[in-house]
């Protein structure tokens, strides 16, 4: 099974980036570090937040706060449409209606929500198959194992190729009868390739597999349609987008929520409620448990909001373009390897390397003292290191706020590491 | 306090005091008179809110209307005013679920739309409420019973 | 079994508090509501938030954000710092290590977390017996009730009496051999009463049971030392005690925390990932799966520090005067009826009640007409409303910034409701 | 980059380079020398740093140290010299209890403490890991495995 080749957008289709205007929106950019202005090479963990998003979480706690969906005063009423209003911006974002839209605490909840729930829901039986694959975040794999070991099921992992790329042929023989979740990230946060998603959910379609999908790191990089793209749940996380730590949301299909029991269980998500039992809201509010981050989800509204201003078009254009150009000066650097180096594949603004003779930690550490802050080690991707034989390695990641100028300096300061630690 | 008598109007007071059409005859799914029955329950899980109606359709027509609940002056005053508009207008099926339509559009136009004498009756008296979107669903909960149970009769 | 005689505290031990200058600092109290200024008696749902704690978030996401526990860079160690200097700030507050606070997303995460994973480590089995009260919130209710479901174990409740007090001797015949967890509130959230939760377990302690305490409603009205109580797990919600949204914590005793196996699943809470397994970190990491709330716990270490500030004693002291005076001011009014009316008991500054002949809602709507801002409705605790008789209540609640002149509207405005509706 | 050379003294990437005592000799818990043994792994889970280290002790006396590893300069290093105290100095077990401590308070002091050459060796090039708040896991790792080793043997 192959699928058509990914087409990087077209530059006629698309707006070049101010990229000095959008960094102006992001104060942090401005500092110094170690006595140079920041090169945040580290978008992929965290990224940072522009004063729009900042601006509404506080407004709103200075204005408006109150609890949601809970009280009939006047604030209680505000904070409700607004909340309620960022539900409607935020699954707007990914092409879906309000109500497939759940808040979570982030894509990790978001994932162990939908296997908690899939598990409770008595779906999974000794001996079905759980299908994950060889590249996920822990975030994306755990939960599965853990769900295995509690239900009797197996879980089986489609294996990843020397260049990166899914290995498609193998995962075809994989995805079968006894498969009832397909589970599988729409970009590594470590290799940056773009995974053909729509031929994994044809294959789990065809075996009538619930698909779930990890949208973290192309939430924030590329135009989604989740409905469109025609899989059953995915997740993102809020800090990884522009918006506040606390926050990510769940997409489902509505008859895939409307099938699931809860798997938190409190205040405002019940209909009834004795001593003895209690009957649950149908989707969203029966996955949202308590007091939601109504602060956060204001602010992520106001992310995405951001994002789609810049259009995720030409934020995608300008990534791609990036990852090209750090591949172009890392990949002739004596003694570097770039993981997941697979060529004419569909990309993000991402590339992880080993530093031949120096250890991940001191080369960030070398990167560091010239301002430029990558993030290094498995990036909770530990499986991934070991079926490319290294424990750890060194990333960088952009977002739609790096400069052609941060990749070089990445690029020069790479090629500085070995000499500095003589190897 | 305008605001606020423009919410409770006398006339939203007086219905929620003196429920028309209150009381359920026990008379279970087999109607003793002719037609079908549908019974709905519908709930407001935040404040508790609760309304059971039950309505008799003879062919299309919509012939009689009972509900039975408790909860704030704006859901039982709703009730009874739809009540009496059904009873009094012998409404189609069609013609309730295109007034309910319109009911839950003015109720979520925050203010910007009334709703008209003509076709509301005294229902139109709870306008007003769309400015309280809180109370939107109270105003709302004997409609929606009203559209489910005509969908089972 | 009786216990002590609560002892309010005496005026010499404790300074009043300058109301008028604490609520300076939180800028929405100066906001007007429907032609009044606001007078916010909601702060049982959630507390409005001081300039400190909006200015610490906003300090650390323009100054230091950074991905925390994952990165060499500087920014990365700040954030680190900042995050764990949070952690030990907010386990202090309730008198605690920083190795016994484990963030949470908020109470009902902290008690989900605590029923699965208690349920998780097979500690319940069939016919076991869960012991909780009959006063509870939902989200210390509903998990016991679903854990109960998945193990085969019996949900008791210990019952209130007709004064709003838990009836202890009950108490004492329901908690016994086959009792494993005893869960109960610490305030409820309804009836402001402070329950004798040193007895309860005492109780619990004595057949070895493990307990679970809910302090949503005392962490920010009392002076907690939650070592000194003795108590296994606790939880508290961060928006309910002027920190942001998104974050909350459980408190655990340490071999109660190490005997526990992971909830959540995922990155930041492994020693060593395979394809087909996961080894866990001992906690608070092994709870912690995923981002943090980074931004979120810096704010509510802000907002424990201020309410250091300002002295939980005073503020106990403040809050039980305002209750005081809400009482006096209420009791006497024709028609109303106060719920958990007791006598001689500790309270936090929090009263609700029944208007003989005007919904809960109406009276809300009516307070809200002349800017009080009041919660309506079954408060999340529907057992409790039908063990009074009610569906749904008015409810007014103070904090530390609350003012006499808030409560003195509040009784003037209750006085009118009857008459204005006509009954 | 003075800060950055201050953490990488040349002694440092010496013995990154050229670890001492490197190698465990396979003679499992039963040692073919006198004394009891003990054995600890210690691992950071954010770099994946790994080291194994044994310890032999004859009566109070640590008589001999060995690791194996791999992980960061820092890391490896700070084995390398640790190991090289040890066979130096002959220490009891109170002794390296007491060096390891005034080793892990020296590393926390946010750059506020200097180690004594005296006393620590090669090791005190170390001083400046205290800096970098994110690599004192780095340079713990060996001390924290002898700690335990000596705990067991
Ligand atoms: C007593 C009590 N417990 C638990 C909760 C739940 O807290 P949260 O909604 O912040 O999770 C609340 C507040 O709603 C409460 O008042
Ligand atoms: C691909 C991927 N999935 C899941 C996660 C987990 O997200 P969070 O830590 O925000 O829950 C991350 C980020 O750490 C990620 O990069």
């Amino acid at each position: 099974m192959t699928s058509a080749p990914a087409s990087p957008p077209t530059a006629a289709a698309v707006t070049a980036l101010d990229v000095a205007a959008i960094a102006a929106d992001f104060p942090i950019l401005a500092e110094q570090v170690n006595g140079h202005r920041l090169a945040y090479l580290d978008s992929a963990a965290t990224s940072q937040k522009p004063l729009v998003v900042l601006d509404a979480e506080r407004d709103f706690l200075t204005h408006a706060n109150a609890a949601v969906h809970r009280g009939a005063h006047t604030l209680a009423a505000e904070a409700t449409e607004l909340f309620e209003d960022a539900r409607a911006t935020v699954a707007a974002f990914v092409g879906a209606q309000p109500e497939q839209l759940v808040w979570t605490s982030g894509a990790t909840m978001g994932l162990n929500l939908v296997a908690y729930s899939i598990g409770n829901a008595g779906l999974v039986r000794p001996g079905d198959e759980i299908v994950t694959t060889a590249i996920e975040h822990h975030a994306n794999l755990i939960p599965w194992q853990e769900l295995a070991a509690r239900t009797g099921a197996v879980l089986r992992h489609i294996p990843a190729r020397d260049d990166g790329t899914l290995d498609m042929d193998a995962a075809a023989s994989l995805i079968g009868e006894r498969t009832r979740i397909v589970a599988f990230t729409h970009v590594s946060n470590v290799l940056g390739i773009v995974n053909p998603v729509a031929d994994l959910i044809a294959l789990a379609q065809q075996v009538g597999a619930i698909t779930v999908m990890d949208a973290c790191q192309s939430a924030p990089h590329l135009p989604l349609d989740l409905p469109a793209l025609g899989v059953d749940l995915a997740v993102f996380s809020g800090h990884k987008m522009l918006g506040p730590y606390g926050v990510g949301g769940l997409y489902g299909r509505t008859p895939v929520l409307e099938s699931l029991p809860p798997f938190l269980t409190g205040g405002s998500m019940i209909t009834t409620v004795t001593l003895d039992r209690a009957e649950y809201l149908p989707p969203p509010q029966r996955f949202e448990a308590g007091t939601q981050p109504v602060g956060p989800a204001i602010g992520l509204a106001a992310a995405v909001r951001y994002l789609d201003g810049v259009g995720l078009s030409n934020i995608h254009a300008h990534e791609s373009m990036l990852a090209e150009r750090m591949h172009a000066g890392l990949v002739d650097i004596p003694g570097i390897r770039l993981l997941g180096d697979a060529e004419g594949v569909e990309r993000v603004g991402l590339w992880s390397f080993d530093v031949d003779g120096v250890h991940a930690h001191d080369a960030g550490q070398y990167l560091d003292a010239l301002g430029i802050a990558v993030r290094v080690g498995h990036h909770c991707a530990a499986p991934l290191h070991t079926r490319y034989g290294v424990t750890a390695s060194v990333r960088a990641s952009a977002a739609l706020y790096t400069s052609t100028d941060d990749v070089d300096r990445l690029i020069d300061a790479v090629a500085g590491i070995r000499p500095y630690f003589g190897v | 306090m305008s605001e606020l008598d423009a919410l409770y109007r006398e006339l939203i007071l007086d219905h929620s005091k003196h429920p028309q059409h209150f009381g359920l005859t026990d008379e279970g799914d087999a109607p003793a008179v002719a037609g079908t029955i549908g019974t709905s329950h519908q709930k407001n899980p935040v404040c508790g809110d609760e309304i059971t109606l039950r309505a008799r359709v003879e062919g299309e027509t919509i012939a009689d209307v009972q509900w039975e609940g408790r909860g704030c002056s704006i859901s039982q005053a709703s009730a009874s005013m739809l009540a009496d508009l059904v009873a009094e207008e012998g409404l189609t099926r069609a013609e309730a679920v295109t007034l309910i339509e319109g009911f839950r559009e003015a109720l979520r136009s925050r203010g910007t739309l009334e709703l008209d004498e003509e076709v509301y009756g005294d229902a139109a008296a709870l306008s007003g409420v769309s400015k309280f979107s809180a109370r939107v669903k109270c105003a709302m909960l004997a409609w929606v019973a009203l559209e489910d149970a005509i969908a089972k009769a």
